[in-house]
């Protein structure tokens, strides 16, 4: 074991990939030479040259669409979106193109393609850049969406992501890319399974679901919450946005009663609204009080530091949330 | 509005040489075959949209069989093509069995995807057919990418797309001709320009005229061409696809033709004349081709042959279609994730 | 009174709003000369001419990102996406653009901008001409989204979004262009406030909520439910996705105790699971069982006609899910 | 890379003509004031961000200045614009009040937007100031679009967009030109060309060397000038202004210069050497316009006296921005919607 960042986790996994498949190539803007605006690429121009590691025009919608293209005849793309914000100018390509062709074809093909950035706020990026998307790719059968919180999952799902054989959508967070966690030393296989929650922390009082950076907020709102009110939480990451695991996600309700969904894409139409419906169509029994759900407020999200803590899903916000919830139990 | 093509067009700078007969008749006479089946898929197609069998969007290729036709005789059958909604004649041209096709757009078990994909989605991985699409411009990046992934692997395969000429200002062709010629990828851009898009005429939308003239921007070796004549088509391909191999890039191709039917069935045609319509079925496709071969000495008896034939084909693969049947419902839930 | 078809009070609002207001005017593909391909804005191009009823290439981020420059400095476009599903190629401009304009400059400009075209299934377009989009629309603030299911309700709502000084999605149905309905007579005003919802069925004991043309199978499974099993629905017609009126919807279900969301897009993050969240969150209170949403199956919708309908929620799959709702009551 | 401006170019085919001296001395020293209160500006805001003040991505237009400078003379103040992210340049050009500037890149509550809109979202619509945008391209059809309601209208208004040369493969661009030529819009679209798209030199991604002769390919009036200089910058965009007025439409402009500082607040800049930077340094606005007016008789004393009054204005307009508040938790809430 050794620890690395975020960054060197998904820069480790693509490396390992590339060198494990030849069909395995990336594109995107600045990728090759620069390695990245946020260096998550860096080096792998140097390793595997210029037919492998793509710069890019800024043509999203093209590129996207020539990486499906690849993909429908057996290479393995690795698109990086510089803000996953872009995918609005790609769109098509993606929900509409290589989301559909599997099921549109009747199987008689496949398009295994990685789409991977970043997007989130806390870093004051504003409205066009900061915008969580997981619940806008959730909408369209065809993709899958994984969200990795810690450098292990990061490098594990992003693995299974590259070997998968739908488009995956690998979606990063920009207040992760420096945080440290622990991997195996190189060498050593790192797999996580598409579709597998994870609990990151054990409680009985409620279950806090969550993933990305988010999950973070969580915790340290749980460790809070604890030393505070004596409230015990049960943290779940979710880890996978589309399979959705809800078996992990009832165990836990099973043990505490009480349902959180907490995420920073936008409540409406959200994936934590999507959480709530589930649990009532399949597991109403296991809920002792209202399943709730706690995402961004509705605005998109403002640039002064002020004003986007203010409407941002975390700490602050997670804890007067579960307190809300535990009243009763608190009191 | 006559067919635009003058000699100095087809004599353009663009490195592309186009002579008289360069096909034995052996080869006219197998395309006269195959045009003919596709035409008469085409018009049984319309006729069975008109008795409400066909939902949905359907377009069939009436008057454009030529660069169908020119293409699968120039082009290996294992590069790759893509096309749009507009896509049975290429897919027929390159093999695929009628029955199935009819079938797909039938909605039927027996059609290719079993009925999922329909007239707007054609298919056939086997024949290097690599999927029609409904978005207009969105199968033209998916070519470019076919063609990069046949660079990285060192193939030899080429990709060639076909669109029309209103799909030139969808952003995406902008953004997918500039990185194909900047890599200089071996992919051919084939614009079947009948000059409408849907019911406006491309003079109407267009800053341009010549829309070959465009691909030139890119410094993209691009030419115009008659595209109702097999052979000039072939021609125009063949060199296109060599260029390609040769690791030369890409070549835009404008190849004029005329759309026959309607823009889809039902279509109201409100946006021309009779009159219009009639003046162009004198140089269609099968008009031309039909003409070259008897100049070359085919007899007649020869042509009625095969057009017998392929009645009875095409009336064979309606009742195969037909007596097709339903998906099973359960069908409609496979197939969403790859395994 | 007299009766119009959808498509009728469609084009009326238009001619209305136009001669009312010069700075309303139409762009988009086939609406000027030829009328649009469903013939919506037929005639408004011999009326108005081609400054104000503008033939577009086939350039919808173009067009959609000029509407949206134009109503910045006071113009009321209406532009028509032919399919709704051609959002996907314009995404950036509505979403990322029009919707967010006015909150990013805090206030100082306004996008007055309407958005209309025909979404949904049930005619065999396939995958990529038939899917619902108000889900998705309904993601991002800024941008207000109504789908009316009748041509009073239609007209109504289009003066009101051509009127308003926010970007409105007018999302009307394929399945809806031909049926007929109430409309007062030409010059009487028709119309019909944003963010109201009404009530189309009175009933007791469920209360089902919809939109667009599910609100037609959900009417029509209601008076099989009736007939066949006695049991007595309420058909709430939501008009518009947002804003959401959740007043009168709780007000409903304060009635029936019973909550099913219908809607054609899909139900993962969709506008039922939503509706499901809120009332959870808002209103627990008022439910005597689980809410429950039901919308389009997980697949991209099928060309064949008998997929189409084994997967679309229409009557059958409403009733369905009615009594296994009901199913202690029916019992 | 020097800057590849040859006479050649400059004259070109398309109908502007640039001449030699044709603002005053005292014009020219009025630009000359506006120029060195841009540069301290973005001087100063990258000082603050580099002690953390400012988050996100801040752009600054050092070494741009001169198509702010030129374009504002050029215009009429009621004329639309819209810019990219690197968009401070044009605003304060325009007349924007450095203090509310600096206090909205800060997120302050005297920011225009109360901090909403920050670095990226740079707009004021009373001085014609429509609107900067963070995601490349977009606001260029927004320019069309005002065009567009202008020409309506019949209001005599023009509208200007600025965009960079790694703008021009956004496929919304393409749509946007085809579009506004077609319709003959009056509308400049004004390309800054500073040969970096962030960290990738244009020649790496574009398949046309020189950005102006793309516009052409759509039949506009097009042409290539030293946007360092912002006397052709003027007469470029005076004439190009007088064409759209007198309804003959759109002109491309790609004005030649070279972004001094990095791509944004914190770039490694390992793309380029400090010797590329300083040979620049030779031919940068300030630069050019300092010798110009020197050459035509004005005297470093009155430059220095503007150059002390331009600093103490940028301090005193830092320390409003620093001072002013927060803004208030409930303004995140409001402008979501108008009413
Ligand atoms: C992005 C997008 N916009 C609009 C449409 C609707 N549409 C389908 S075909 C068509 C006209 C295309 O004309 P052209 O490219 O000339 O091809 P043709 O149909 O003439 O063969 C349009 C506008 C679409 N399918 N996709
Ligand atoms: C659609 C989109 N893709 C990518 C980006 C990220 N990005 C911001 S600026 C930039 C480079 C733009 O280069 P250029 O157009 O030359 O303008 P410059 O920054 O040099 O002034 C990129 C790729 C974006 N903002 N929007
Ligand atoms: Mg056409
Ligand atoms: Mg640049």
């Amino acid at each position: 074991m050794r620890t690395t960042t975020y960054i060197q986790a998904i820069n480790e996994a693509i490396r390992e990939e590339m060198r494990r498949d030849e069909n395995v190539f990336l594109m995107g803007e600045d990728v090759g030479r620069y390695g990245g605006l946020f260096r998550v690429t860096r080096n792998l121009f140097e390793e595997f040259g210029e037919e492998r590691v793509r710069d890019t025009p800024i043509s999203e919608q093209g590129f996207m669409g020539m990486a499906t293209g690849a993909a429908l005849v057996g290479m393995r793309p690795i698109v990086e979106l510089m803000y996953m914000d872009f995918f609005m100018v790609c769109a098509d390509q993606i929900f509409n193109q290589a989301a559909k062709m599997h099921y549109m074809t009747g199987g008689l093909v496949n398009v295994p393609l990685v789409i991977r950035g970043q997007h989130g706020g806390g870093k004051r990026y504003g409205s066009q850049h900061s915008q969580c998307v997981e619940s806008t790719f959730a909408q369209f059968p065809g993709i899958k969406v994984v969200a990795p919180c810690t450098p292990y999952d990061a490098k594990g799902l992003l693995v299974s992501a590259i070997r998968d054989n739908n488009p995956v959508a690998f979606i990063e967070h920009k207040m992760l890319y420096f945080t440290r966690g622990e991997l195996p030393d190189v060498g050593e296989e790192t797999i996580v399974p598409i579709g597998k929650a994870d609990v990151k922390r054990e409680g009985k009082d409620l279950t806090l679901v969550s993933f990305s950076y988010t999950l973070l907020e969580a915790l340290a709102a749980a460790e809070e919450l604890k030393d505070e009110y004596g409230i015990d939480i049960e943290v779940v990451d979710l880890r996978s946005i589309v399979p959705l695991d809800t078996e992990t996600l009832y165990a836990s309700v099973q043990k505490t009663g009480r349902l959180l969904a907490v995420h920073e894409s936008q409540s409406n139409c959200g994936i934590g609204g999507e959480i709530v419906a589930r649990i009532y169509e399949e597991a109403p029994h296991l809920l002792q009080a209202p399943a709730r759900r706690l995402g961004m407020a509705p605005v998109s999200l403002p640039v002064s530091q002020k004003l986007e803590e203010e409407v941002l899903p975390w700490k602050k916000n997670i804890k007067a949330a579960v307190l809300e919830m535990l009243e009763p139990v608190a009191a | 509005m006559p067919i635009s093509v003058e000699a100095d067009v087809l004599s353009s700078k663009a490195e592309t040489v186009i002579e008289a007969a360069v096909l034995s008749n052996e080869q006219l006479t197998h395309m006269y075959r195959d045009m003919y089946l596709i035409r008469r898929v085409e018009e049984s197609l319309l006729e069975l949209a008109e008795s409400g069998k066909i939902g949905g969007a359907m377009h069939t290729a009436i008057g454009h069989e030529g660069s169908a036709i020119g293409m699968a005789a120039a082009l290996q059958p294992d590069d790759y093509l893509t096309c749009t909604y507009r896509g049975h004649h290429h897919s027929l041209a390159r093999g695929m069995d009628p029955k199935r096709a009819i079938a797909e757009v039938l909605g039927k078990a027996d059609g290719f995807a079993q009925g999922k994909g329909g007239s707007m989605h054609f298919i056939d991985p086997e024949l290097g057919l690599m999927g029609a699409n409904g978005i207009v411009g969105a199968q033209v990046p998916h070519a470019a990418g076919m063609a990069l992934a046949s660079h990285i692997r060192n193939e030899g395969r080429i990709a060639i797309t076909f669109f029309g000429e209103g799909a030139l200002y969808q952003g995406v062709m902008h953004e997918t001709f500039n990185i194909s010629q900047r890599w200089s990828l071996p992919v051919i851009f084939y614009c079947e320009n009948n000059r409408y898009s849907e019911m406006t005429p491309i003079s109407r939308t267009s800053s341009v005229r010549d829309i070959y003239m465009f691909a030139r921007a890119y410094g993209m070796n691009s030419i115009q061409i008659d595209g109702n004549d097999v052979e000039v088509v072939y021609q125009a391909i063949s060199q296109a696809a060599e260029r390609a191999r040769a690791g030369k890039g890409p070549t835009f191709i404008e190849g004029i033709t005329y759309r026959l039917a309607g823009h889809m069935a039902g279509d109201l045609e409100t946006y021309r004349t009779p009159e219009e319509i009639e003046a162009q079925r004198a140089h269609e496709p099968l008009v031309v081709l039909t003409r070259r071969l008897l100049e070359r000495g085919v007899k007649e008896k020869v042509l009625a042959d095969i057009r017998t034939q392929v009645e009875a084909e095409v009336i064979e693969a309606v009742e195969f279609a037909q007596n097709s049947p339903w998906p099973d419902p359960a069908v409609a839930y496979t197939d969403v994730y790859a395994l």
